[in-house]
């Protein structure tokens, strides 16, 4: 391309920034240079462009001389640009057909002794831009419409407050569980740290509130399978499972769960206690629907029984019930999929799993919990008895380079926590704390810390157990290196509680994958957008995420970031609209052959293959596309390109450089 | 099958049934062992203060084992089978010392042309020779005996070197002991140390050491301990009046080579075995052993 | 002109060239022979941008993006990046080209001090070899 | 009216003259007298080369006699074909450049080169034809596929504009449905062939396939039948490098976040492999000492 021939008017501003770039770059020299240029149509300097003068100076100069592109020599694009566009708006002119030289963070403040270079390379970066500029098209930002409903993933507290913020903002929201009933962890919680909340007394309400909410659609018991679209346009395809109850006629009596004669492990309680074929996982579940478990019904493995079906009074029970697939449209999904423990049977030392005394944190809580398997007295699973010197291990798979390497964040006030359960159930216990220190970070952790240390009969061991070793009577020893009498230690204990790493919940996987989001490699958490900026934002447009699935959380910070992340969802649906970004990938169809390339290397499936008139073309969904550039440099036949930073545009560049 | 077999000093200086049985076994499964005369010491006991004679010793090892056709070593001890483990992996990962080692082996003559696959017993009666095999020798036969494996700290560990078998909780020992009709289960002192390597520093604690091993199994009701590693075989069948003394007790626990268990089964005779060699009350087990 | 050494560094947008602007908020010092170029991604490699910039005389190029695993904007442009640099390097060696004449980095937001160290390396590199010129296709006939 | 045809041969093995000579097309034309060969090195008894129409040169340049040959030629016809991939990018001869010119001379010789005398002397590095002379048509392949043979001799006869086609193999491939992602990791392609499933893309099962950065133009000749494209068409008309596409293709579908050994196994040789049949044509046409001109910068280089 040969700049003399050019049609284009181009003006250029330089700005001084004071003595920032002035003071080392000469200027005047750049602009007797650049004047030779014959596209050139006006060239300036300023001493502060971005001040109210420097832009009506701009703006004005742009009228007068005709020029129909911008190149403005400053500062950086990430704060500037906004307002020069804006300039050239202003002006009359597609804001896009400007070019932001930084002429001070890359040139003037990096090479402040060697001022004659200096100058030199801000000529060359100034003129690099001016040939670069000659291609450059307007563009234009496209409106598309939002639908106004979200679907929340994940029936746990966070998935809860996410969906009732939603709803209350007068948003319709699909709340899908996987479980028969919402409510999560949480659920099985017996009380919360630091202040001692009955968990389900503080829980129950919100599940029924979300249960009859006008605007919220709750699907239990079901699954996402597919989800399409993009932001303001997802439509997702959600399974339900066959509950063999009808939802319309069941009126939750539950007298089928009495008569039914087939017993399996319940998972509810962790498996330290067995529920029936037909269940509710808990008293307080919502809905309460029972559902049928096919593995241990006696119908559906050998053909006989049918007692509920029998005992109905309502008429519920409907063994013929198919799977379901409902669709959906969404403008915005929000994931709050949770955590799980850790399996901490791969923490061979502490041998989880080999001795019947040995049990996690979680099942503590089933154990204390007044609807546990033990209604709420502390028996040692294997000794039927309750254990009067119990052991509690914290960071068990946590902080472990062989496991997980980061803190789970709770596991130090579940274990104060746990101590206070059972010094509240049995004041004569012992309990020892093994902890190689006590994070006690939150509000009123450390007062809560202070409150459990104080208590008699409760020891905070400040090691690391090394190991748990089982007796032939059942009771365990653990051995530990007690640096407050420098010597190693075994105590013999009754039941050992293990606070277990946390992970993302089984689910998140196949989410992720439906999604597209990343995930860390350990505990596979989400990613956010920006670990300090957008903690509930992902690198998808239009889902969130919250809660546990994050990261490790306790119940505060999971609401708050449930919140937040509804907050985000709100803002997106009562505007309505969302606006696509403007650099998305071009097709030049007389290059392009069909081979898929770039359709594949797309991360945001914004490339489909297309037939057009008997030839396989790439089509960008400009919605979809972020202007990443990928599909461009994976293209064998330079094909498609990325608006206003083409290919020749980059040559361009290369060239005039060299020059 | 030809396997070159390292016996290693301590199985030539003092428990030489390790040797004797082994040998007597393999020929049983149509392996011809090599034993060659003039190996030199692992290096084991340097490892600590001079690493890198500790792994010319090794490469030494090597380099003579090379000289004779082979498919593999077979080491009778864990210290050196850690040791010439350890001593391939520190080789292929720092080429220079290899070239430095080379060349003193040099004027020897030798050198190291190929790396051999390293072989523990454990790994020879479980992958080698298999666990059917094994199974057929047993022929259905149950005993009533539960065992109490010990692989010895050297066999598995430093977890990050390759090895035969999950470090934290291995399974392939427990695999021949059922393989061979007998019963076993976990126990908690399973994967403790034998207590060996302190014999010569700090002997109380290595006896402390040994007693516990010894007295864990008893606690869990095991009849009989097998292990494969000469150095553990010292300490809990050699010595295992002198600990049990210490703690004012009499020695219980029959103490087995594993090589003597399967050569037991095999019908080889005692001699054969130098089951005579054992001084741990194997008499307790051997009867019901010998019981066909 | 003449024989001062040429450096293009292509960077991305959220982390190379973000880590170049705060190199020069913290007014790092660097050699001002190199020239950067900003894309979105560093996904955005095309091998031909460094073929035609050797070609046409630049003495390095550098290729900089996000830090794998997880930093890229755009879920794995840097891995793209990756394998596409490791093939042309492979191809550039098997030409005859010195390995410091394209280089692929990592850069994060947060480490302007990295950038600086490594324009600087680059161009004393440069500067270290000798500069390169291409004969054109009728010059194999000049004896 | 008979279209006279000359066909003069550089660095060449014959297939591309062969391939015209043998085509039915070309016999029924030169039976109808619509053609008439005036000279070919394969089935002309003649010295020198008289005028013609039309030109076809197949063979790149290799040695000083080559660029004789072209001298006394290029006047003599009134249309110049660059016929075949090595006359249009350098062709497999082209891989030459990977080496100096005294080191072939003396791989092929060995030691009794200095008396080997009144051998035309090479060139520094292969040339194809089009970088150094205006050509009127380019056509490429190993030999130009007959379709596209076909296409030339109607251009010829009708004086129509020859055009090359614009887009890849893919498009012409029937086993291309578009998609692109990797069902299996990249082989070797002699490793790979052994399990390969000849009716679907051989990109997505991890076979190297110059199919995307390749002309089109033959039908997908190979692919269709098996074999994955080698890409001797050369590369497509916006490009000149087919190494520098086809790895941008392969590192956005074959992205990993393992180590990179086992995709840079896959192409043990990637110069012969990405730039079989173009190296003398693209933007770095050479090895580095071949044709590279270093200059010593001394202290810091003002």
């Amino acid at each position: 391309m040969n700049i003399l021939d050019s049609s284009t008017k181009t003006a250029v501003f330089i700005c001084h920034c004071g003595t920032n770039i002035g003071g080392v770059i000469d200027i005047s020299k750049i602009i007797e240079n650049i004047k030779n240029i014959p596209s050139i149509a006006v060239a300036q300097d300023h001493r502060f462009l971005c001040s109210t003068d420097g832009i009506e100076t701009m703006i004005n100069s742009i009228k007068t001389s005709n020029a129909d592109r911008v190149v403005v020599a400053a500062c950086s694009f990430r704060t500037h640009e906004p307002l020069f566009q804006e300039a050239l708006h202003r002006a009359g002119l597609n804001p896009y057909l400007l070019e932001l030289v930084n002429i001070r963070e890359l040139c003037s403040w990096v090479h402040e002794n060697e001022r004659d270079r200096a100058t030199e390379k801000a000529l060359k970066m100034i003129r690099a831009a001016i040939m670069k500029i000659q291609d450059n098209q307007p563009l234009k930002r496209i409106r598309l419409p939002v639908t106004p409903a979200a679907l929340v993933i994940g029936g746990g507290i966070a998935g809860i407050r996410a969906a009732l913020d939603i709803a209350e903002a007068g948003f319709t929201v699909y709340l899908v569980e996987k479980e028969p009933s919402i409510g999560g962890n949480m659920a099985k919680l017996d009380k919360t740290f630091p202040t001692l909340d009955c968990s389900i007394c503080i829980l129950g309400p919100l599940m029924n509130i979300v249960a009859h909410h006008p605007n919220i659609k709750l699907y239990t018991y079901s699954e996402v399978i597919s989800i399409n679209g993009r932001v303001g346009d997802f439509s997702v395809k959600i399974l339900k499972k066959p509950r063999y109850v009808r939802e319309d006629l069941c009126r939750g009596c539950l007298i089928c769960i009495a008569k039914c004669p087939s017993k399996t492990v319940d998972e509810f309680n962790m498996g330290l206690s067995h529920r029936k074929a037909i269940y509710v996982p808990f008293p307080q579940a919502v809905p309460r629907i029972p559902v049928i478990d096919t593995a241990s019904c006696l119908y559906f493995q050998k053909g006989i029984c049918r007692a509920c079906e029998k005992l109905c009074p309502a008429n519920a029970i409907d063994f013929n019930q198919k799977e379901e697939v409902v669709e959906i449209k969404v403008g915005a999904i929000v994931v709050a999929t949770g955590f799980e423990e850790y399996n901490i049977s791969q923490v061979y030392e502490y041998s989880y799993g080999r001795y019947p005394n040995i049990v996690t944190g979680l099942q503590l809580e089933r154990l204390a919990s007044s609807y546990g398997p033990t209604e709420g007295r502390l028996i040692a699973p294997g000794l039927n008895r309750e254990p009067r010197r119990i052991a509690i291990i914290n960071c068990v798979g946590s902080r472990d380079e062989r496991h997980l390497p980061y803190c789970c964040r709770v596991g130090c006030m579940a274990s104060l926590k746990h101590s206070w359960y059972i010094k509240h159930l049995m004041p004569e216990a012992e309990v020892f704390i093994f902890a190689d220190e006590v994070r006690a970070s939150g509000k009123g952790f450390e007062e809560f810390y202070r409150r459990v240390r104080l208590i008699p009969g409760v020891y905070i061991v400040k090691s690391k157990a090394s190991e748990v070793r089982g007796n032939p009577d059942g009771t365990l020893t653990i051995k530990a290196f007690d640096p407050a009498i420098s010597s190693e230690i075994a105590i013999t204990v009754d039941l050992v509680v293990l606070e277990a790493g946390i992970v993302a919940s089984r689910g998140t996987e196949s989410i992720k994958n439906l999604l597209k989001l990343g995930a860390l490699n350990s505990g596979g958490f989400l990613i956010e957008l920006h670990p300090k900026l957008n903690p509930v934002e992902t690198a998808v447009d239009g889902v969130y995420i919250c809660g546990a699935v994050s990261g490790p959380k306790d119940i505060p910070d999971t609401v708050a970031q449930a919140s937040a992340a509804a907050s985000k969802v709100i803002s997106l649906l009562s505007r309505g609209y969302i606006e696509t970004q403007p650099y998305s990938a071009i097709v030049d169809e007389s290059r392009c052959s069909g081979c898929g390339v770039c359709s594949s290397v797309c991360e945001y499936s914004a490339i489909k293959i297309v037939k057009k008139k008997e030839r396989s073309v790439a089509v960008v969904d400009e919605a979809l596309c972020k202007g990443c550039g990928a599909c461009v440099g994976s293209c064998p036949s330079r094909a498609i390109e990325i608006a206003n930073l083409k290919l020749n545009q980059i040559d361009a560049m290369v060239a005039e450089i060299l020059r | 099958m030809r396997l070159a077999v390292f016996t290693g000093c301590f199985t030539l200086v003092k428990q030489i049934a390790v040797e004797a049985s082994m040998l007597k076994v393999i020929q049983y499964f149509n392996i011809e062992p090599i034993t060659p005369q003039k190996t030199n010491c692992c290096g084991f006991a340097f490892r600590s203060i001079a690493p890198n004679t500790s792994l010319y010793l090794t490469a030494r090892i090597l380099a003579y084992l090379n000289t004779f056709e082979s498919e593999g070593i077979l080491t009778l001890c864990n210290g050196c089978y850690l040791m010439l483990k350890e001593t391939i992996y520190r080789l292929k990962e720092n080429q220079r010392l290899l070239e430095i080692i080379r060349k003193h082996l040099k004027d020897e003559g030798i050198d190291i042309k190929s790396i051999p696959r390293i072989i523990h017993p454990i790994e020879l009666f479980h992958d080698i020779i298999g666990i059917e095999t094994l199974k057929n020798i047993a022929n259905k036969k149950q005993y009533n005996i539960s065992i109490a494996t010990h692989y010895g700290c050297h066999a598995l560990r430093p977890s990050t070197l390759p090895s035969f078998d999950n470090p934290l909780n291995p399974h392939k020992m427990e695999n021949i002991a059922e393989a061979l009709g007998f019963k076993t289960k976990d126990y908690p002192e399973r994967l403790d140390c034998c207590g060996a390597v302190l014999l010569a520093s700090k002997p109380e604690l290595a006896m402390k050491l040994a007693y516990s091993k010894i007295a864990g199994t008893a606690r869990w009701g095991f009849q009989l301990l097998i292990t494969t590693c000469p150095y553990c075989f010292e300490m809990l069948d050699s010595r295992q009046e002198a600990v049990m003394q210490m703690f004012g007790e009499e020695p219980k626990l029959p103490v087995m080579l594993l090589a003597q268990l399967i050569g037991l089964q095999l019908g080889l005779n005692e001699k054969d075995l130098a089951l005579n060699f054992n001084l741990s009350p194997i008499d307790r087990v051997l009867p019901q052993i010998l019981k066909r | 002109m003449g024989l001062e050494p040429r450096v293009l560094a292509f960077t991305c947008t959220y982390c190379a060239y973000a880590a170049a602007e705060a190199a020069g908020v913290s007014k790092l010092q660097y050699p001002p022979h190199i020239y950067v170029i900003r894309l979105p991604c560093s996904g955005m490699f095309k091998s031909y941008y460094v073929f035609k910039a050797l070609r046409e005389g630049f003495d390095s190029i550098l290729w900089s993006g996000c830090h794998p695993p997880y930093d890229c904007h755009f879920i794995n442009g840097n891995y793209k990046a990756r394998v596409k640099a490791e093939l042309l390097k492979a191809y550039l060696k098997q030409l005859g080209f010195e390995d410091q004449r394209f280089r692929l980095e990592w850069i994060s937001a947060g480490e302007p001090d990295k950038f600086a160290r490594i324009a600087k390396e680059i161009v004393e590199e440069a500067i270290k070899t000798p500069k390169i010129i291409f004969l054109e296709h009728h010059e194999a006939v000049n004896k | 009216m008979t279209i006279s045809i000359g066909i003069i041969s550089l660095a060449y093995c014959a297939g591309c003259e062969l391939a015209l000579i043998s085509m039915k097309r070309f016999n029924e034309l030169l039976a109808r007298g619509a053609i008439d060969i005036k000279y070919s090195t394969l089935i002309t008894d003649k010295e020198e080369l008289e005028k013609v129409d039309v030109l076809f040169i197949t063979g790149s340049i290799r040695t000083f006699e080559d660029v004789e040959t072209i001298k006394k030629a290029y006047s003599k016809a009134s249309k110049i074909i660059a016929f075949g991939t090595c006359s249009c990018y350098g062709g497999i001869p082209g891989l030459a450049n990977l080496s100096k010119r005294e080191d072939i001379i003396k791989s092929i010789f060995n030691d009794i080169t200095p008396t080997i005398s009144g051998l035309p002397e090479l060139t520094r590095f292969v040339i194809p034809l089009q970088t150094v002379v205006k050509v009127d048509y380019s056509v490429p392949g190993c030999p130009p596929p007959e379709p596209l043979i076909e296409m030339l001799l109607d251009s010829l006869i009708s004086g129509k504009e020859f055009t090359l086609p614009q887009k890849s193999v893919c498009e012409e491939c029937p086993l291309n449905d578009g998609d692109k992602k990797p069902l299996k990791e990249l082989r070797r392609r002699l490793i790979a062939l052994n399990d390969i499933d000849v009716d679907k893309c051989f990109m997505k099962q991890g076979v190297l396939c110059m199919g995307p950065a390749t002309l089109a133009g033959c039908r997908a000749l190979c692919p269709s039948r098996g074999a994955p494209c080698i890409g001797c068409m050369g590369p497509l008309p916006s490009s000149r490098d087919q190494a520098a596409d086809i790895i941008d293709a392969l590192g956005g579908i074959f992205y990993t976040v393992e180590p990179l050994e086992k995709i840079l196994e896959a192409i043990p040789d990637p110069v012969g492999l990405l730039s079989m049949f173009t190296l003398p044509y693209s933007t770095i046409p050479y090895h580095k000492e071949v044709g590279v001109k270093e200059v010593k910068r001394d202290g810091d280089g003002d």
